[in-house]
């Protein structure tokens, strides 16, 4: 137990569009659906707006996980940021790879503002994941670590 | 002179390195730089030259100089400088040593930059003749005479064995501490460097013409309507200045971190756009000042202020590393003289 | 070869007496033979220097950004893989085409000098080419023994021009021009880590690559602006290697045409290229085949979608 | 120098049971920037929002974080606040203490820990928040309709009533929908076409109503107060303006065998037709697969009797473009498809039918006149079986896991009204729960089973089959515990009803959301259940979700007060947080016009100093304020950074990365 508690916690950044997955984390707040505290949401206004310059700072300043969260494809508020931003995302992600950095580290998932459960399993088992992964090391900047 | 055969070179890369920090030119993913020597380093001293020069060991592309710790409202100001520890450059050819004399000139005149000056006391220079010197080479040009070069001990290879001289009391203190070297009577070494001598007298850039470069024409030299034609194809990137060994030019910037800020200094060029950049205005405003500037610091600037000594040593990388390939020799040609 | 650059002198020396043209872009003779450098003319009589060789591996599309704002039309000679490059900055309006006369030139692979110092070639006092072969200094090579790895592969053929100087001898390429990527992605994600961390610890941050590139014309690159948040201009850390070559990557993605000159310029031989290929791989891929300047009208990938794209989860082929 | 204020809110119990707000509070003061820091039980409260107000004024806060509830809850609250005390309204940030920290975390020092991360988050947020002002822009003082039911009509009339112009735009070639088709209403049993065809006629006699029937949306453009609408309006071949409605060409038309989709297809109608009498508009139209002359040029015969020269056989589509104000989605339900439901034979057997062909089979203007005859052999039934719950909760898959809230009563209402006119008709109802919530519904029920003695079966039906002519009901009975078999003339399935499969479409071009089962999302579950998250889209009738016709009406009269709300304003605020370009580093490469899904960015060359006294011309985007919405997808798609949005910069959103990651 005492080794558990020494361990640094993994630390996971998911950005959520405002108007699907931020509500569905709300309302997975409202329906008490617990996820692990290493998740902190930030809010963006939709999926597209998620740049991959804040992903990579997120892995700089020491996240071991990132998750962007936004509207069903087809059911942007924006009619249509989710469509770029699966692209965007799609190759992204497939260059981090390409990389050699891990990718179950990069995440998308689509999270409607009704599904505060899938919020919620989805939270869990990212944050899961993450921390059979243990710490980033692929994507770290020493600088921000000591 | 003590001399070890090549292909037991790794003993005495490994002994040095048993004892202090040794830098010599290693080989990763196809190109050859400085590098700490650690156990499975591909060493490469058959390239005659390394991207980077040497001066990457006095004057880092970037270096910490002090960190701001932040906690609530109060900061804490800590000084990051690296204590320089007894380190050997091995492998420095005489270009590159050369290039520390012209820095010397920057960071050691008053007032002296105590980062650079660390590292330079720290050092023992090991450095090696020139073998195969290239037709970019014109290091004569500017005096340096690369079969011959006086590091803190002299390196030179003859057929299959590397012969050591060493030329100044920590280079006798460097090579009397290895036990790996032989002792012997430097048998052909001063034949391999005649050969040299020999070979770089046929290079085709030995004999430019610097006779204009002088502080008196300094204006002359500034108006020549030659810049524009001579800047056209550059692209405004920095390769010549990184690949310079005299290119001394740095900026100082803060990075933040989680627990306050860092800052350090890192290599700028004169090439960049930003480098003029004040408040008012940039007094630089397009490439072919930029360009005019490098080469008229380096020839007739540097030189006024130095008592004639040049601020290009003639190592040649600008001429191989420029991506338009232009670089200081062309500009030699057009406004040096006409030798 | 000196058919095709007496054509072009030709060619030029026309435009620029009858007061078509009041400049040329071109190349200009070296001091070593291989070391030739864009130039502009802007007299008949100062083309005694143009030349046209084997060792033109130079884009020179992106010298149009600001050359076609100046007064004047300027003529310039684009070889296949430029004038893609051509095409894209026009699509992003980054060239005024009216100030342009565009001349297509037939290309067959420019040599890399560091191969042939490799060779042993330090100086070329002669060389001719054909189709196949390059003849330096005496010697013959094959052409895929000594042109630079962008040429290597090169599928690109000639677009639409004001005018065109062929004969009509077209290289066909010696490789894939995903060999390597898919090499790549057949590592183990240990051995591709393995892999870019020695290629870029190399990297020196002189911005070489970004600054040759013809898809990089920002005013001013998010690397050197202070105010976004990303500036930085040594890699201070090994981070800063990876966030810098990825971003800019990224920002190209789907405009990168695959010109080459990334991998050309660099000055530690870092196979950018790479990169933006695998990014060209992935959207080749998912969206459909895309060539980046094949045309000056059509969406890019990264500003189109269809509604039946696949997740990014589904990238590697299922979760 | 930034004055910052935090106030951290228990609310109640709900954050300060698992967040050691005083705590918070305190560890937040010291951070930089930081002058105050409070907290409170209910800072929502008038006394919370005073507390910040007096705070502001006092120490001159430049700005303020709120650690509290969602900012989908309250944000619009704070920046009220900070408003009427003289702060920008945009110089407040909300850290989301509670739906992200104190309700999924049970730890307390845990949650503390987060909720004082997420405060620093906000507050370096805050740091590069720069005040903001919303533009303006006009309003089209006219709304848009899109269907034609009982919904829209309400609307429309509505809308119309306080003097707004309103178009409706309807897909069939009459308004009146699925109520038109309606025998009798419950629970007060009065013929629907009475109380509807009335308001038919309103709508047509409105001055401010345009009624656009076989026309459908093709496209929407702009944004709240300024939509621009394509609309086709469908070749109907018949000049809408000349035709009187006669009926004459009916009678002649030689082709008299289309389905008749008024009756349900369950009679045939000729291929120039009027749907039903009362129709709006009274005007025919010719069905092309089926008209002679259209199909094969042979004939003409309804041009040749028209006394006004109303036919004309090479109409073409038209589309139409209009501005509107504010949009009102009301494209109603169908019955689902009972493919999926075999086992109750509604393919196989003609005497199994849907409620909604039953409403057909006993309207007096339906195929048999009012009279209840079987679909196959026209004769009597003597015994009937309803089957309820067909595909409405159903988790298997197969149908919709939602009630579809109008069924026990419409099945209620049949079963008495039948045993009204047919005593001697034997009727029984297989059900799974009888629902009967609303004014007079559960007394309307009872007095089915009570008063009409309608045989109530609480169970599921397993499989109908046909044996000796009749129409076996295999069903379990729950109560009693035991399997029945019900020999039946007649079957009725109470369909689950879904959403018009239009509205999918309409949904992606007003851009609303839209659920799981299709339904359209309202903006607030509770609060703001007549509006779409869309600003300007409206949500009229089932569209939204399963209603019975009270409450559509209802909906729909809120829903035109709503409308009416927007349209009384002379301008509107437009979204602060927009797309703005940095000129100076902008390229003009298009590449963000390209992703932008609102059009509303523009490039203008523009001329620069570029030193030595002279100037460029460069190209640079340009936003439309008015139009930007704040999506955001530009700014990545920008290669250089010019293109950032305003609330949501770059730097701001990489200041949150790093508070969250600072540790």
């Amino acid at each position: 137990m005492q080794e558990m508690n020494n361990e640094k916690k993994p630390l996971i950044v998911a950005f959520c569009c405002n108007w699907c997955s931020y509500a569905g984390a709300d309302l997975a707040g409202s329906s008490r659906l617990s996820y692990p505290a290493d998740v902190k949401i930030i809010r963006v206004p939709c999926s597209c707006r998620v740049n991959p310059m804040f992903i990579l700072k997120a892995f700089q300043r020491g996240a071991d996980g990132v998750i962007i969260c936004g509207c069903h494809p087809g059911d942007c508020h924006y009619t249509t940021g989710n469509y770029y931003a699966r692209r965007r995302m799609s190759l992204l992600f497939s260059m981090l790879d390409y990389l050699g950095i891990e990718r179950e580290r990069t995440r998308v998932e689509w999270v409607s503002a009704a599904e505060g459960a899938k919020f919620s399993a989805v939270m869990n088992d990212f944050a899961g994941k993450i921390a059979e992964l243990g710490e980033n090391k692929r994507l770290e900047d020493l600088r921000c670590k000591d | 002179m003590k001399k070890i055969a090549l292909s037991n070179i790794d003993l005495l890369y490994k002994e040095i390195a048993g004892a202090q920090e040794l830098y010599l030119p290693v080989k990763v993913a196809g190109a050859t730089n400085f590098k700490k020597f650690e156990d499975g380093v591909e060493v490469d001293i058959k390239s005659l030259q390394t991207v980077k020069s040497a001066k990457d060991l006095f004057f880092p592309q970037s270096e910490d100089m002090m960190e701001f710790k932040t906690s609530g409202k109060s900061i804490e100001v800590i000084d990051a400088r690296k204590k320089a520890e007894p380190f050997v450059l091995f492998g420095v050819r005489g270009c590159d040593l050369k290039s520390f004399e012209v820095l010397d000139k920057v960071f050691l005149a008053e007032p002296v930059d105590t980062m650079y000056q660390a590292k330079r006391e720290a050092v023992t220079v090991v450095t090696l003749a020139c073998n195969n010197p290239e037709t970019s080479c014109f290091c004569k040009v500017f005096g340096v005479d690369a079969s011959n070069p006086k590091g803190d001990v002299q390196a030179t290879i003859v057929s299959d064995e590397m012969h050591f001289e060493a030329l100044t009391e920590k280079g006798e203190k460097l090579l009397s501490s290895l036990k790996c070297l032989e002792d012997c009577e430097g048998k052909g070494v001063e034949e391999e460097k005649a050969q040299i001598k020999e070979k770089i007298d046929a290079l085709p850039f030995v004999n430019l013409d610097l006779t204009n470069f002088k502080g008196e024409n300094l204006m002359e030299l500034f108006n020549r309507p030659e810049w524009e034609e001579l800047s056209k194809a550059c692209l405004g990137c920095g390769t010549c200045t990184f690949v310079c060994p005299t290119c001394q030019c740095f900026d100082i910037r803060d990075f933040q971190t989680n627990a306050g800020v860092k800052r350090f200094r890192c290599w700028d060029s004169c090439m960049y756009s930003e480098f003029t950049k004040m408040a008012a205005e940039n007094p630089r405003k397009n490439q072919m000042q930029r360009y005019r500037q490098r080469f008229m610091h380096k020839l007739c600037y540097f030189p006024s202020n130095n008592d004639g000594e040049y601020g290009c040593v003639g190592c040649g990388r600008c001429v191989k590393k420029c991506p338009q390939s232009l670089n200081i020799v062309k500009v030699i040609k057009k406004l040096g003289g006409n030798k | 070869m000196q058919r095709l650059k007496t054509a072009m002198i030709e060619k030029a020396t026309a435009l620029l007496t009858s007061g078509e043209v009041s400049k040329v872009l071109g190349w200009k003779k070296g001091e070593l033979g291989f070391d030739v450098e864009p130039a502009v003319f802007t007299s008949v009589d100062s083309l005694v220097d143009f030349t046209y060789d084997a060792f033109c591996g130079a884009n020179l599309s992106k010298y149009l950004v600001e050359e076609s704002k100046k007064e004047g039309k300027i003529l310039v000679f684009l070889k296949p893989c430029d004038s893609y490059s051509f095409n894209q900055l026009i699509k992003e309006h980054r060239i005024k085409k009216e100030n342009v006369y565009t001349v297509g030139i037939e290309c067959q692979g420019k040599v890399d000098p560091y191969k042939l110092k490799e060779n042993g070639i330090e100086f070329v006092t002669d060389a001719s080419e054909t189709v196949d072969t390059v003849t330096v200094n005496g010697k013959e090579f094959k052409k895929e023994e000594i042109i630079l790895g962008k040429c290597l592969t090169c599928t690109k053929k000639l677009l639409s021009y004001d005018d065109v100087i062929s004969f009509n001898e077209k290289r066909e390429p010696s490789l894939d021009r995903f060999e390597m990527v898919k090499k790549l992605e057949a590592m183990t994600a240990d051995e591709r880590y393995a892999f870019w961390k020695d290629q870029l610890s190399n990297c020196i941050r002189c911005n070489a690559c970004r600054n040759v590139c013809p898809a990089c014309t920002c005013t001013k690159c998010v690397f050197d602006n202070d105010n976004s948040g990303i500036a930085s201009k040594a890699n201070s850390d090994s981070f800063e290697e990876k966030m810098f070559h990825i971003i800019r990557a990224f920002h190209v993605a789907g405009r990168c045409t695959d010109c080459g000159e990334c991998s050309r310029v660099c000055p530690q031989h870092i196979p950018l290229h790479l990169l933006n290929r695998k990014f060209i791989s992935d959207i080749d891929r998912l969206y459909g085949e895309y060539q980046a300047g094949e045309d000056t009208e059509s969406k890019g990938p990264l500003t189109n979608y269809t509604t039946g794209d696949v997740d990014p989860s589904d990238v590697f082929g299922g979760k | 120098m930034q004055k910052i204020g935090v106030f951290v809110c228990w609310c109640g119990s709900n954050i300060a049971a698992t967040v050691d707000v005083k705590k918070v509070a305190e560890v937040l003061k010291a951070e930089p920037g930081v002058v105050i820091s409070e907290n409170y039980q209910y800072m929502c409260s008038e006394n919370g929002q005073a507390l910040i107000r007096n705070a502001i004024k006092e120490h001159g806060l430049t700005g303020i974080v709120v650690c509290s509830c969602s900012p989908r809850m309250h944000e619009a609250t704070f920046r009220k606040t900070a408003e009427s005390a003289g702060l920008n309204p945009y110089m407040v940030e909300i850290a989301n203490i509670r739906e992200q920290c104190s309700w999924i975390h049970k730890d307390i020092e845990e949650a503390t820990e987060k909720a004082i991360i997420l405060g620093r988050s906000a507050i370096a947020k805050l740091k590069l928040n720069a005040p903001l002002t919303s533009g303006e822009s006009a309003v089209v003082k006219r709304a848009l309709v899109i269907g034609g039911g009982i919904a829209g009509i309400q609307s429309a009339l509505d809308i119309a009533e306080a003097g707004y112009e309103v178009d409706i735009v309807e897909s069939a070639p009459t308004i009146g929908g699925n109520m038109a088709k309606l025998d009798k209403t419950f629970p007060t049993l009065d013929c629907a076409a009475c109380i509807l065809t009335p308001k038919m006629v309103d709508c047509a006699q409105n001055e401010n109503i345009d009624i656009m029937t076989f026309s459908e949306i093709e496209s929407v453009k702009g944004f709240v107060g300024n939509f621009k609408v394509q609309i086709r309006r469908k070749a109907r071949f018949v000049d809408e303006k000349k035709c009187t409605g006669c009926g004459v060409c009916m009678q002649k038309c030689p082709s008299k065998k289309g389905k008749n989709e008024f009756n349900m297809g369950l009679n045939n109608r000729p291929a120039i037709y009027i749907p039903f009498a009362q129709a709006i508009p009274n005007v025919a139209i010719i069905d092309p697969e089926q008209c002679l002359k259209l199909k094969n040029g042979k004939c003409g015969l309804c041009a040749m009797q028209c006394q006004v020269n109303a036919i004309d056989y090479t109409q073409k589509d038209e589309i139409i473009e209009r501005e509107y104000g504010a949009i009102v989605v009301a494209t109603g339900y169908k019955p689902i498809s009972l493919e999926n439901f075999n086992e109750y034979g509604y393919d196989t057997y003609k005497d199994v039918v849907t409620s909604l062909e039953l409403e057909r089979l006993m309207n007096a203007a339906g195929p048999s006149d009012g009279h209840l005859v079987r679909p196959s052999d026209h004769k009597e039934p003597k015994v009937i079986t309803f089957i309820q719950c067909v595909g409405s909760r159903d988790t298997s898959g197969c149908g919709k896991p939602y009630c579809s809230k109008i069924c026990c009563m419409y099945t209620a209402k049949h079963a008495m009204l039948i045993r009204e006119k047919y005593p001697n008709t034997e009727v029984h109802v297989f059900y799974i729960d009888v629902r009967t919530p609303g004014k007079n519904y559960d007394e309307f029920f009872r007095r089915a089973v009570e008063q009409y003695g309608v045989d109530y079966i609480k169970g599921m039906v397993g499989k109908v089959y046909e044996e000796n002519g009749k129409l076996m009901v295999q069903g379990s009975d729950l109560i009693n515990n035991e399997q029945v078999v019900i020999p039946s003339d007649l079957v009725v399935l109470a369909a689950a009803i879904e959403p018009n499969p239009s509205v999918r479409k309409i949904a992606t071009m007003v851009t609303a959301s839209i659920d799981t089962n299709n339904f359209l999302t309202e903006a607030h579950a509770k609060l703001r259940p007549v509006e779409s998250p869309t600003a300007g889209i409206f949500l009229s009738g089932v569209c939204q979700g399963p209603k019975d016709i009270p409450e559509t009406v209802s909906q729909a009269s809120a829903c035109a007060a709503k409308v009416v709300g927007l349209l009384s304003k002379d301008k509107l605020k437009c979204n602060a947080c927009v797309s703005h370009s940095d000129e100076m580093l902008c390229t003009g490469c298009s590449v963000c016009a390209n992703v932008c899904p609102y059009g509303a960015i523009t490039y203008v060359d523009k001329e620069f100093r570029i030193g030595g006294g002279k100037t460029e011309l460069r190209r640079v985007a340009s936003v439309n304020e008015a139009v930007c919405q704040g999506c955001g997808a530009c700014t990545v798609a920008c290669p250089s950074g010019a293109m950032d949005l305003k609330g949501f910069s770059n730097k701001q959103i990489m200041a949150e990365v790093d508070a969250i990651c600072k540790r």
